[in-house]
């Protein structure tokens, strides 16, 4: 086992096990870090960059989400400089993305003063809104901050399902089933751990983004209840979020040990059977 | 099934095929084209991907959908993956262009040799805009902007194919259009 | 195992293992998110070997595919032990320490060559000879299996014959080892663990064990029958014999889910009385004389259910059941009241108020759960059993004993079993063998995913050998007529690779389309009570050509129920 | 040009003089010996002349060669590989095309030395697509080199294996940068990884890599003849030996032209011929795309970098594009602008936004109509992409712009007007 190291953040101590991120570090000392892109169950893939701190001796900003920390690094967490660069990358999201739908985000964006009518006018991820082609998630990219999320859990780190991908390139990139063909089309098994990862609603549960679009979504009216998935025998815990009586969402929470916040198909979308259905066998009796 | 190959986080990671996509479907040529590459890239590692599109491309100057899905699937490379690899370098196409691309160099070394000056007199010499392919069926010529392309000491520059072409003049130019024309046999006033 | 019908081992196993037999099982639909940890494990290194008839979605993520043929499961075990013992791979410190029996487990799979085996499967010999080699050398190993091995006449030799090549190989009781069946529903384990199995008391206890039964009488305060009970073939069998009249029916479709579907629907309409218990109008409460409304216990009432690693996991209420629905244990007491009051003349008395009420009585019952109150389970997320007391973590793997030196408790006995090829045999008439299973995005008979928009179209589709369809000028989207001795059915067909020659492939999802188990057979397991659904001999013939009444079956073309794609 | 080599003719020394196409040609001019030499003195020797001549990597990042060396020989991994990275694709830029096209040999030779010394068997050579004849003369060099034993199973009869495969680059700027070259080769998007870890220790394939430009591999053959303190007395303490420039643009004989460390831009501009057509010197953009424009008055400046960090200027990739007294810099800034809003691979938010907002502010000037904010907002930007972007691409693609609000008159004024 290699030995643990010792740092200074913001100029306290903290010993970490080696191996830790600088952003563990942080944590431990309970420095809320911003992080978009950062997700524990996924693979870091620091392109965000809102995470970033001075490193001493550094010539530039270090991303905290998957910069080891090293024993003897001195870090800086809060100056004009990680504030101007956080805040920067913040307008610049804001200007080109619609951010309505990213709390996380706009909370960020409060604490650091951006100011996004100055980059007004720019070009922006402006699209439709991918709705037709499945009745369980819709994918509306013009929300898109391009995290990765979404394809490392696809991908690689979840699923290995591998329906989508980063496309082209520079401020063209964007997250695509291959020539953009439906889901259908691609190798989707609509588990919507993308969806669940996702931290902009770009992916929506079909429930919610339709009840978004009549103004009927209302968080604050929401209960969220954990309980069991009615499925197979894998026992996923499941969080139901519950309005008027009915369930709109399910997701599951990541600290859980059997799914890690990921679910399938069936767990994420298939509880319309308990509100029944207008057929006779359908019916609640 | 599947094949280890390792990710970029330098873990074993699964390549699988596509069962429940619909199979590919490429035109003749296309597969025809693709069939004889991937003769040569038996027990491809995704290392080679790079050079075997290259390959491909230099066969069917584009990646069509189902081409690509074929390769995909022939290759157990995610479609969605292959596209993004594909989509990613400038010099593959994923919308028909010409078998022939006149690629105009717009690095600065170039401007200051007038390569604008130069595109708008191939514009005119083929009557289309950059990327408009033409002719029918299966175009012939196209012609694009492209970044530096490291010939400043002979600006203004130009790719005709794959082949650099240096210190082209207008003259030059309207001798490269009016040979592509003859070689291309392409008629009528689209060049 | 062991005398306790769980799995050795929990899914963190999954991801340290070094090699997994995923047996009779497709984990990748039928058990997504448990298969997420095996493809943690593939990350870590280990080789994933399917054993499987067809070239299924798991698969796609294997090393190594067995194409099984079905039902050949203990020809490919015991040609497995076999070659390790022949080439001395067997953990011979395990098998003196902890096992015993192994001598006539010897002798039996001596006969069982490689050689053999591949006529009996159609894996290559030197295929299983590498397979048994990699995971008898392995440092650790599991096997995993689900209804390919289980939904077979003889499940249990097929369970049996996989728990003895876990005890040749030394694979059980450590971590990154064991022997798992995927549980198909959310509560299939908790509810054997709570007894409803006809010869077991909550937790695992045997009815006809006097001390244990005195236990449950005294807390009870009423006498409990001293032998075992039915199991659900041996229910069918008794309706046939007239023994069987009445019949109470909970959360559970039997009409359409059990094998050979005419035969059961004749024989509930013969019944005097069917109460049936549900949240749905199924196929089966169209049938009943009461239809008593219950609630989802997921959502709208609570208690625990658990997972195929043993985790005890409460359920909660979300939302409050529709109309006159009630908490099912709420109804059943009333039942019980009402019964008493009826034909005892006692008092009503009402034991439970919550189900938290019923867990507590668990508790004082069965020592497998004594450590686990509700307020630990929500804290733990769970608590795997057993949990002998409220400072006890839950047991992440079991029989650990078996390693410890000396050896705790009794030895674990080698259960030799012999292959026996399927009942229903394919002959000249009916050349195909029809093997059933799940696709992910639908479950059992449909009835909770009938509603939901999925992507796929709520259809059911023949998969068929590409060669085989077009030999029978089958092409894509064509009805066919599949029969099997018992019935016969009309519906599309699709060519699928990943079947071999002579075989099919149907699901049970869409019983009001396609009554698959017209075509599936009753033979059962005598010791489980399961059935054949797994191996039907059958026939394919395109639908237009196909003489009618075969079977007599109601032939039913299929509405095609659009999903979401465009 | 003369042969032997002079002291300010070492790495172009055979170029134009020898048939690219031809080993005896090679071979007669020095071709090898260096080879042979490393070969008879070990590995411990070749680093050792390294680290004397104070060689650093040419590409732009100046780290010293000799460690670099060292480090992958001490890394723990194996298999490790050796990287010739010729995806030269600065604006400017073009001596890696010159040294391929006219002395391909020279990089093979190098290559076997860098494989043999780190402990490598094979080496790419990783060449931007648009570079097909550069791509025929090594392809052709590499044959010749493996037929001859230079390459091949057993180098020159050391019982040591070495060779090299050539890789094209799919048309992408940004695989210059070392781990975006690694993901390309591994068939993924050139997308950069994050730093560290350094390739030394997790190169292409997770394994050590040694990965130099063409040029600083180019100089290891005359270190090794002439020996490292030879070299090291070409030039000056702070930059020793000799480096190439590319000069274009507005100047009398583009061309790459060798200068022992030390040289100034004026010089340079000399041994080119001045500016074009007699025309006035209005602007020199040192270091290519991803460098900055030199106030004039620095002209004389040495090109080292102790004199050029205080002056917040890098001799970067060695491109010097000179602009005569006609030329509307604020249109030259946004074309650099353009260049690298298409060529930000999009992974980073500082870049992928940054490049493009930049493009959008630079094309109001020089439309006329920049908002007052509009300078201020090009320093933020500029200052967050410097400092949050992954990859040296993002972290120098607003260096031009901010160089050009510091030398070029106020663009909110009526530039472009």
């Amino acid at each position: 086992m290699l030995e643990p190291v010792t740092l200074t953040v913001d100029g306290r101590q903290v010993t970490m096990p080696a191996g830790s991120t600088i952003l563990g570090a942080l944590n431990a000392l309970d420095i809320d870090t911003p992080t978009l892109c950062y997700d524990p169950g996924l693979t870091p893939v620091n392109v965000c960059r809102v995470c970033v701190v001075e490193l001493k001796g550094a010539r530039v900003l270090a991303p905290s989400c998957s910069r080891q920390a090293e024993d003897g690094m001195e870090i800086f967490t809060d100056t004009p400089r990680v504030r101007d660069a956080r805040r920067m990358v913040l307008e610049m999201l804001q200007s080109s993305v619609d951010t309505s739908t990213a709390p996380t985000l706009l909370q960020y964006a409060v604490r650091y003063g951006t100011q996004p009518d100055r980059l007004e006018g720019g070009a922006t991820v402006e699209q439709p809104v991918r709705a037709g082609d499945n009745l369980l998630y819709v994918r509306d990219y013009s929300k898109c901050i391009l995290c990765y999320k979404c394809v490392e859990a696809c991908g690689h780190d979840v699923q290995k399902t591998f329906a989508i991908s980063v496309a082209g390139r520079g401020f063209d990139a964007h997250i695509d089933t291959g020539f953009d063909v439906a889901l259908g089309d691609s190798p989707c098994v609509y588990c919507g751990n993308c969806v669940a990862v996702c931290p902009t609603g770009a992916l929506m549960g079909r429930t919610e983004f339709d009840m978004r679009q009549t103004g009927t979504w209302d968080e604050k009216a929401q209960t969220q209840v954990d309980t069991i998935c009615p499925y197979c025998g894998v026992g996923c815990q499941l969080r139901l979020h519950v309005q008027d009586n009915r369930i709109v969402k399910v997701s599951s929470p990541r600290e859980h040990p059997v799914t890690r916040g990921f679910l399938c198909v069936k767990g994420r979308f298939g509880y319309e059977f308990i509100h029944g259905g207008s057929e006779r066998k359908h019916r609640r009796l | 099934m599947s094949d280890l190959r390792v990710d970029r986080g330098g873990r074993a990671a699964i390549q699988r095929d596509q069962p429940e996509v619909p199979l590919a479907a490429p035109t003749p040529e296309e597969q025809e084209a693709a069939d004889r590459v991937l003769a040569r890239y038996s027990g491809f590692r995704r290392d080679q991907l790079l050079p075997l599109l290259h390959d491909v491309h230099a066969e069917t100057g584009w990646f069509s959908e189902e081409l690509t899905r074929y390769l995909s699937q022939r290759l157990g490379v995610p479609f969605a993956d292959l596209y993004g690899v594909i989509s990613f370098y400038a010099l593959f196409k994923t919308a028909p262009a010409g078998r022939t691309v006149l690629r105009v160099c717009k690095g600065v070394p170039c401007y200051l040799h007038g390569a604008y000056e130069l595109g708008l007199h191939l514009q005119e010499l083929l009557g289309v805009g950059p990327e408009e392919p033409i002719g029918d069926g299966a175009p012939s010529y196209s012609w694009e902007w492209f970044a530096c392309l490291g010939q400043c000491d002979y600006a203004p520059a130009m790719l005709l194919g794959e082949e650099a072409v240096r210190s082209v003049t207008p003259e030059l130019l309207e001798r490269i259009v009016k040979e592509g024309r003859e070689t291309h046999g392409v008629s009528g006033n689209s060049l | 195992m062991f005398n306790s019908g769980g799995g050795t081992a929990s899914y963190e196993d999954l991801e340290e293992t070094s090699i997994l037999l995923l047996w009779g099982a497709n984990a990748r639909e039928t058990h997504p998110v448990m298969f997420l940890h095996m493809l943690k494990g593939i990350d870590n290194g280990a080789r994933l070997v399917v054993v499987d008839p067809r070239r299924t979605l798991s698969v796609e993520a294997a090393h190594d595919w067995l194409p099984i043929r079905v039902g050949g499961d203990i020809a490919l075990a015991n040609a497995m032990g076999h070659v390790i013992i022949k080439e001395g791979l067997q953990h011979r410190w395990f098998i003196d320490h902890a096992t015993t029996g192994f001598e006539d487990y010897k002798a039996l799979v001596a006969g069982y060559t490689p050689e053999w085996a591949e006529t009996v499967t159609g894996i290559p010999a030197d295929k299983i000879r590498e397979v048994a080699r990699d995971f008898a050398r392995a440092e650790r190993g599991m096997i995993c299996w689900t209804l390919g091995i289980t939904e077979h006449h003889n499940a249990v030799d097929n369970v049996l014959a996989l728990i003895n090549l876990g005890l040749v190989t030394g694979k059980v009781g450590r971590e990154g080892c064991g022997l798992n069946p995927l549980r198909g529903q959310n509560n299939v384990q908790g509810g054997g663990d709570m007894g409803a199995l006809p010869d077991r008391l909550p937790g695992f206890q045997h009815v006809e064990n006097d001390e244990l039964r005195a236990k449950f009488e005294r807390a009870w305060g009423a006498t409990i029958p001293p032998k075992r009970g039915w199991h659900q073939s041996d229910m069918l069998e008794a309706m046939e014999r007239g023994e069987l009249r009445c019949l109470y029916v909970l959360g559970e479709n039997p009409v359409q889910s059990d094998a050979d579907a005419h035969h059961v629907e004749q024989l509930f309409q013969g019944l005097d009385f069917l109460v049936v218990q549900d949240i749905l109008m199924t196929a089966t409460a169209e049938m009943a004389d009461v239809v008593l409304p219950g609630s989802a216990a997921w959502a709208e009432s609570g208690g625990t259910v658990t997972s195929s690693e043993r985790r005890v996991q409460l359920c909660r209420k979300a939302v409050d059941p529709p109309g006159e629905a009630r908490d099912d244990i709420m109804i059943l007491q009333d039942i019980a009241n009402r019964m008493r009051a009826r034909c005892r003349g006692i008092p009503s008395w009402v034991p439970y108020s919550s189900p938290e009420e019923a867990w507590e009585e668990l508790r004082t019952l069965s020592p497998n759960h004594a450590g686990m109150s509700y307020r630990r389970l929500a804290e733990h997320n769970g608590l795997q059993w057993p949990c002998y007391d409220e400072n006890h973590p839950g047991e992440r793997v079991m029989h650990w004993r078996l390693w410890q030196d000396p050896l705790q408790g009794p030895r674990v006995p080698f259960l030799p079993t012999e292959y026996e090829p399927p009942v229903d045999q394919v002959d000249e008439e009916y050349p195909f063998m029809l093997t059933t299973g799940r696709r992910l995005e639908f479950f059992n008979t449909g009835v909770q995913t009938a509603l939901y928009d999925s992507a796929r179209p709520q259809e059911e589709i023949l998969e068929m050998n590409p060669e085989d369809a077009a030999e029978l000028g089958i092409a894509d989207g064509m009805l066919v007529r599949v029969s099997s001795r018992r019935g016969s059915v009309v519906l599309r067909a699709r060519a699928d690779q990943g079947l071999y020659r002579g075989l099919l492939f149907m699901t049970l999802h869409f019983p009001d389309q396609v009554t698959t188990n017209f075509l599936t057979i009753h033979a059962t397991d005598p010791k489980s009570g399961t059935a054949e659904f797994k191996a039907t001999a059958a026939k394919v013939e395109p639908a237009e050509l196909a003489v009618t009444g075969a079977g007599g079956a109601t032939e039913r073309v299929p509405a095609r129920v659009q999903g979401g794609s465009a | 040009m003369a042969y032997p080599a002079t002291a300010s003719n070492l790495l172009l020394a055979r170029c134009g003089l020898v048939d690219p196409a031809s080993i005896d040609d090679y071979e007669a001019h020095d071709g090898f010996q260096a080879l042979r030499r490393a070969l008879e003195m070990g590995p411990e020797w070749v680093i050792e002349q390294l680290t004397l001549s104070g060689l650093v990597g040419r590409g732009g990042a100046a780290f010293p060669t000799g460690r670099k060396w060292q480090a992958v020989r001490a890394a723990q991994g194996e298999p490790r590989y050796v990287i010739l990275n010729a995806d030269e694709s600065e604006p400017g830029t073009f001596s890696n095309r010159k040294l391929l096209e006219e002395d391909p040999f020279s990089s093979v030779e190098a290559m076997a030395i860098a494989g043999l010394t780190v402990g490598s068997a094979l080496g790419y050579a990783y060449i931007r697509g648009e570079y097909t004849t550069a791509t025929r003369y090594l392809a052709t060099a590499i044959d010749a080199a493996r037929e001859r034993g230079y390459l091949g199973a057993d180098v020159l009869g050391s019982g040591r294996p070495f060779d090299i495969e050539i890789r094209r680059g799919g048309g992408a700027y940004i695989c210059g940068e070392e781990t975006s070259l690694f993901n390309s080769m591994e068939g993924l998007r050139g997308e950069p990884r994050s730093k560290p870890p350094f390739p030394v220790n997790v190169g292409v394939f997770r394994k050590p890599t040694l990965i130099n430009n063409v040029e600083t591999l180019v100089s290891v053959q005359p270190i090794l003849l002439k020996g490292g303190e030879a070299f090291a007395q070409l030039g000056v303490p702070g930059f020793t030996g000799t480096k190439l420039f590319c000069l274009s643009g507005h100047i009398a004989h583009p061309g790459v032209y060798e200068a022992p460390g030390g040289t100034t831009l004026r010089a340079l501009l000399e041994m080119a011929g001045g500016v074009a057509n007699g025309r006035d010197l209005q602007a020199v953009l040192m270091g290519g795309a991803a460098g900055m424009f030199v106030p004039l008055e620095h002209l004389d400046q040495p090109l080292i970098p102790s004199a050029l960090t205080p002056l917040g200027l890098t001799i970067g990739s060695g491109a010097v594009i000179i602009f005569d007294d006609t030329v509307d810099m604020w249109e030259v800034t946004r074309l650099i602008a353009e260049f690298f809003a298409e060529e930000s691979c999009g992974q980073c938010v500082p870049c992928r936004v940054g490049t493009k907002r930049q493009v959008e502010i630079l094309h109001r000037f020089t439309m006329g109509h920049g908002r007052p904010d509009d300078e201020q907002l090009l320093q933020e930007i500029g200052a967050a992409m410097g400092d949050a972007s992954i990859c040296g691409l993002g972290q120098t693609a607003a260096w031009a712009v901010l160089s050009a609000l510091k030398v070029f008159p106020s663009p909110s004024g009526d530039i472009g007007a």
